[in-house]
């Protein structure tokens, strides 16, 4: 497995990118009042992937189509950097010894990603798409930040096999929940899925992907899902202990708490409303950062009180 | 390898940095100079100091972003529709600059650079968090509070309304009149 | 080439559609967004994402440029339907059957691709007289423009701004998703005076042609930036057929708007058949769906189109009242509609709540009377409501409004009452 | 990788960022200018610290201050343009000679 993972974590993240259509294609149905045929939801999956493959790219007037490359592309390789320090069982393609920054410095990349997409049509409306995202991280970026450091925290090191190793007795999520449940919706946001997904919205004509086609909004919708794929794998080693777990064998462990993480996120999503960044950076910074702090003040109580940390 | 990995990232730094000055869109400018950034974090990462490579990529990408946005409200032409050309002073500004850059070389390479001293630690983050928190906790105290000072002035300086235009003059407006209104219902 | 020609086929019973209703045709829209949504087809959000569009209606004058114009940002494989205002459900659904197998023709798809392309071309050039060459595919670097001028410094700067203003439309009107033609009846409002208030430093500068320039305006924090001028509609989803909004834009504030209805003298009274329920639905259906609440928006359709194929009260009511109820008990949308566009007696939330309550008395038999229905807002007083609003509450704002589009030709104004 | 060629690369970006930090207009061009010059600081530090004294923390350090005091210029400078804009709707050095003597 050693050697293999590295080439063995691009087909992962495209699994895991059917996953999150499918289940979000049924659901989309289920939620619309019609049966969702599993074997329906699979085949769309397919056919909108294919027919985002033949069809014709087009361009708008005066667009800077270098920029928007750029930034589709560089969407995609930040997820996949951004899930290369994910272990899968005990070992990650690269187990940096910073990878919890890593992470995050690659998920920040989508930032820039999306405002370039949404800047290089020379549309309007895409570019509001770019604004919001950008007020979506700048809203969410601090809680994010927060909720993982809690976790490095708790283990004293931003290795990330050093902090699944310390969850060996009891995961992070049971002792620390306001992290736990920051991390999720931070996430989601920097994403920009779910519930955040004002940045791609229908009220502004599909926002920064609004004027991408054939194979650029293939490239765009399958980073974003990949993004979310990275985001909910990265929970599994910070706060539900990794490849712990009875019975299976560590790798099965990781894929099924990735999954079942990512389930939730597209649950999550056709429950609710799009939220706002008008309306929701306030929670973020007055809710959701104090909370965080607090978070991290308590853990870090907590591991003085059991003497000095991961040291 | 390193070596060609080193000239490939020294080039790259130098020609973006370079294009910061020279595209006409300032959307190309903006994002020219994050590449410039990103290539210096990356030969950062290539002397092991992982920790500030990473750290680097992070706020360089934030703050472009950010100075992107403004770019957009107080530039004329981001788009590049229009030529840009707004420098002032070029020759002298030539001469300075290549002055300087002959000036530093010479002394890069007239110098005489001591031995390296002591070997590198197994592991840099650890180091550079425990002197913050040890030896340069000073220097970490002084930098968090220019920081929250910077916050604050910066706010102050920015922003066109205080909080007699929100609740008041006597301050006694149950309810802020703000432009927009916020989430917590307040 | 097989490979692509089995992709085509595949993908052909997956298309997403993009409605363009006309003014006037309201019931033929519903039936052929349920005719969509029960083939679960997706609605496109733009014409980028489009592979079938829709006209449903008769479009006018002003209309049928507004369409060719969209029909030009489709990308091929494509098709278009051109929908009779009389059309029977019977042929809606035989022209969306064979939506598949044409769009699966690769001959066709290869035509397509092709007058695509040209058409681009010629369009760019005929739609607004003098643009020049090489501009459309200026997107790579923009160099023309340097090279066409010598010289330094703030006068080409100038010089800019003639060559932009006829471009203008062709590029910003690209955005807004819309209607061209009127650009070329109110050229002065459309081009992106953008970038432009440097001028304020040299005021002697002269206007090539004399246009309007540089438009600066205080933002709602008292800050002097830049505007930006933009149609927005009438091809958005889940927007009122025919509607334009002239936006003043500065990032996503509008600052001031302007409404008005494309080809507004042929527009003819809605039919509602099924009476006011059908219409609180769909209003209700609209602003969910902006709200990007897709679900409880597509179950809010189908009921519509439940009640509108006759299906009697005690059927549907168990429904409504649940649909009706889950909307309203949700905290995340009231705290997202609160106190959006408020004035003394109403904002988003409490329009979406009245149109609930109707529903609910609707399917608990209550009588419900023309009176409480919610008063749409005529389109010229839209506007004014809209001033200072952020994108999205404007497009909340303008589904929950409701904005009464015929109303404001000289034909229906007085059926306004009736219903 | 020796430390000469580390310290060029640094003293290249530096003066390119000086001299667009002397000849542009705009002031958000003009701090365009002082990032990219700052950019060269950072990489002569890490050199410095790589190749010279790796033991001690301290280039560590002074990465971190310069860092801070990057992002501390930024926030500064867009705050000032902001103030300046307000009161006189210019971003332009050459129209903002307050300061001259």
């Amino acid at each position: 497995m050693t050697s293999a993972t590295p080439f063995l974590l691009p087909v992962l993240l495209v699994a895991g990118v059917w996953f999150v259509a499918v289940l979000d294609g049924a659901l989309a149905d289920r939620a619309a009042g019609y049966g969702s045929g599993a074997r329906r939801a699979l085949s769309r999956t397919g056919r909108e992937a294919a027919r985002l493959l033949v069809a014709q790219r087009r361009t708008t007037l005066a667009a800077d189509g270098l920029l928007r490359w750029a930034g589709v592309l560089a969407l995609i390789v930040a997820a996949v950097l951004a899930a290369g320090v994910v272990p899968l069982g005990w070992e990650a393609p690269a187990d940096l010894s910073v990878g919890v920054v890593w992470f995050n410095a690659m998920e920040v990349v989508a930032w820039a990603a999306v405002w370039l997409v949404g800047w290089g049509p020379n549309s309007a409306l895409s570019l509001t798409g770019g604004y919001r995202f950008v007020a979506q991280g700048l809203s969410y970026e601090l809680p994010h930040m927060f909720a993982i450091i809690t976790a490095a925290l708790g283990a004293g090191s931003l290795r990330m096999s050093d902090i699944v190793d310390a969850q060996a007795d009891v995961w992070f999520a049971v002792w620390m929940p306001a992290a736990f449940a920051a991390y999720l919706l931070s996430a989601t946001a920097m994403a920009f899925w779910g519930p955040f997904d004002a940045p791609v919205g229908r009220d502004v004509a599909g926002g920064a992907a609004g004027e991408l086609s054939g194979v650029d909004r293939l490239l765009f919708e399958g980073g974003r899902r990949l993004l979310l794929v990275a985001a909910a794998a990265v929970a599994v080693p910070l706060f539900l202990g990794g490849g712990h777990g009875p019975w299976l064998p560590a790798w099965a462990w990781v894929l099924v708490k990735t999954l079942a993480v990512l389930a939730l996120l597209v649950w999550v999503r056709h429950r609710l409303p799009v939220l706002r960044m008008d309306r929701w950076s306030e929670v973020s910074w007055i809710v959701l950062l104090p909370l965080t702090m607090l978070q991290a003040l308590a853990v870090a109580l907590v591991v003085l009180a059991r003497g000095g940390g991961g040291q | 390898m390193t070596l060609a990995l080193f000239t490939a990232l020294a080039l790259l730094a130098i020609a973006s940095g370079v294009l910061v000055f020279v595209v006409d869109s300032m959307a190309r400018a903006t994002f020219a100079l994050l590449v410039s950034f990103l290539a210096v974090a990356a030969m950062v990462l290539l002397t092991d100091l992982l920790y500030l490579g990473a750290v680097i990529i992070l706020m360089m990408i934030i703050e472009m972003v950010v100075m992107a946005v403004f770019m957009i409200m107080y530039m004329m032409n981001p788009a590049g529709l229009m030529p840009m050309s707004m420098f002032h002073n070029t020759r002298g500004a030539a001469v300075i600059c290549g002055l300087l850059f002959a000036g530093l070389s010479a002394g890069i390479f007239l110098a005489d650079w001591p031995e390296r001293r002591g070997t590198r630690p197994e592991d840099p983050t650890l180091e550079l968090g425990t002197a913050l928190m040890e030896g340069h906790m000073l220097t970490m105290m002084t930098l968090g509070v220019t920081l929250f000072s910077t916050i604050v002035a910066t706010v102050v300086l920015a922003t066109g309304r205080g909080r007699y235009d929100r609740l008041g003059d006597r301050l006694d407006a149950g309810h802020p009149d703000d432009p927009a209104g916020g989430g917590v219902g307040r | 080439m097989d490979l692509t020609r089995a992709l085509l086929r595949y993908a052909a019973h997956a298309p997403h559609v993009l409605l363009v209703p006309v003014p006037g045709a309201a019931g033929l829209r519903m039936e052929v967004e349920h005719a969509v949504a029960s083939r679960r087809w997706r609605e496109a959000t733009g014409p980028a994402d489009t592979d079938v569009l829709i006209v449903v209606g008769r479009p006018g004058h002003e209309m049928r440029a507004v369409i060719a114009e969209v029909w030009r940002r489709v990308p091929a494989p494509r098709l278009r339907i051109d929908l009779d205002p009389h059309a029977r459900p019977a042929d809606v659904s035989r022209r969306l059957d064979q939506v598949p197998d044409l769009l699966a023709d690769p001959q066709r798809g290869h035509r397509e691709a092709e007058s695509a392309a040209t058409r681009h071309e010629e369009t760019t050039a005929a739609g607004d007289g003098n643009v020049e060459d090489g501009d459309h595919n200026a997107r790579s670097g923009h160099s023309e423009h340097q090279a066409e001028d010598p010289g330094a410094g703030h006068t080409e700067h100038a010089g800019h701004h003639g060559h932009e203003q006829p471009h203008g439309p062709a590029e910003h009107g690209e955005h807004g998703d819309t209607g061209h033609t009127e650009l070329a009846e109110q050229a002065g409002h459309t081009e992106h005076t953008g970038h432009d208030h440097h001028a304020h430093h040299h005021v002697a500068m002269p206007l090539p042609g004399g246009l309007a320039m540089a438009d600066v305006a205080e933002d709602r924090d008292g800050l002097a930036l830049d505007v930006l001028n933009l149609p927005l509609g009438p091809v958005l989803p889940d927007w009122p057929a025919g509607l334009v909004l002239d936006v003043v834009l500065q990032g996503d504030v509008i600052s001031s708007a302007e409404a008005r209805v494309l080809d507004a003298p042929r527009a003819t009274r809605e039919d509602t058949a099924g009476g006011g329920v059908v219409r609180d639905l769909d209003v209700v259906a609209r602003v969910l769906s902006v709200a990007g609440w897709p679900g409880p928006a597509a179950r809010a359709r189908s009921l519509r189109e439940r009640v509108r194929a006759g299906a009697p009260r005690e059927e549907v009511a168990g429904e409504l009242t649940a649909l009706a109820r889950r909307v309203r008990r949700s905290r995340t949308l009231r705290l997202m509609l609160v106190g959006l566009g408020r004035t003394q007696r109403t904002d988003v939330a409490d329009l979406l709540r009245r149109h609930l309550s109707r529903i609910e008395a609707y399917a608990g038999g209550q009588p419900t009377e023309a009176s409480d229905e919610p008063a749409g807002l005529a389109v010229r007083d839209l506007g004014s409501r809209l001033a200072g609003a952020e994108l999205a509450a404007a497009r909340l704002l303008v589904a929950a409004l409701d904005p009464r589009v015929p109303d404001t030709a000289e034909a229906g104004r007085t059926e306004g009452v009736g219903r | 990788m020796i430390l000469e060629a580390f310290l060029v690369v640094a003293a290249a970006l530096f003066t390119i960022g000086l001299f667009g930090a002397l000849t542009q207009q705009s002031i958000v061009m003009l701090m365009m200018g002082l990032e990219l010059m700052i950019n060269g600081i950072i990489l002569a530090t890490a050199a410095y610290w790589y190749f010279l004294a790796p033991a001690a923390a301290d280039g560590q350090v002074i990465v971190v201050a310069v860092v801070t005091a990057m992002a501390i210029e930024m926030a500064m400078g867009f705050a000032v343009v902001t103030a300046i804009y307000r009161a006189k709707r210019i971003d332009m050095t050459d129209s903002a000679t307050e300061l001259e003597g």
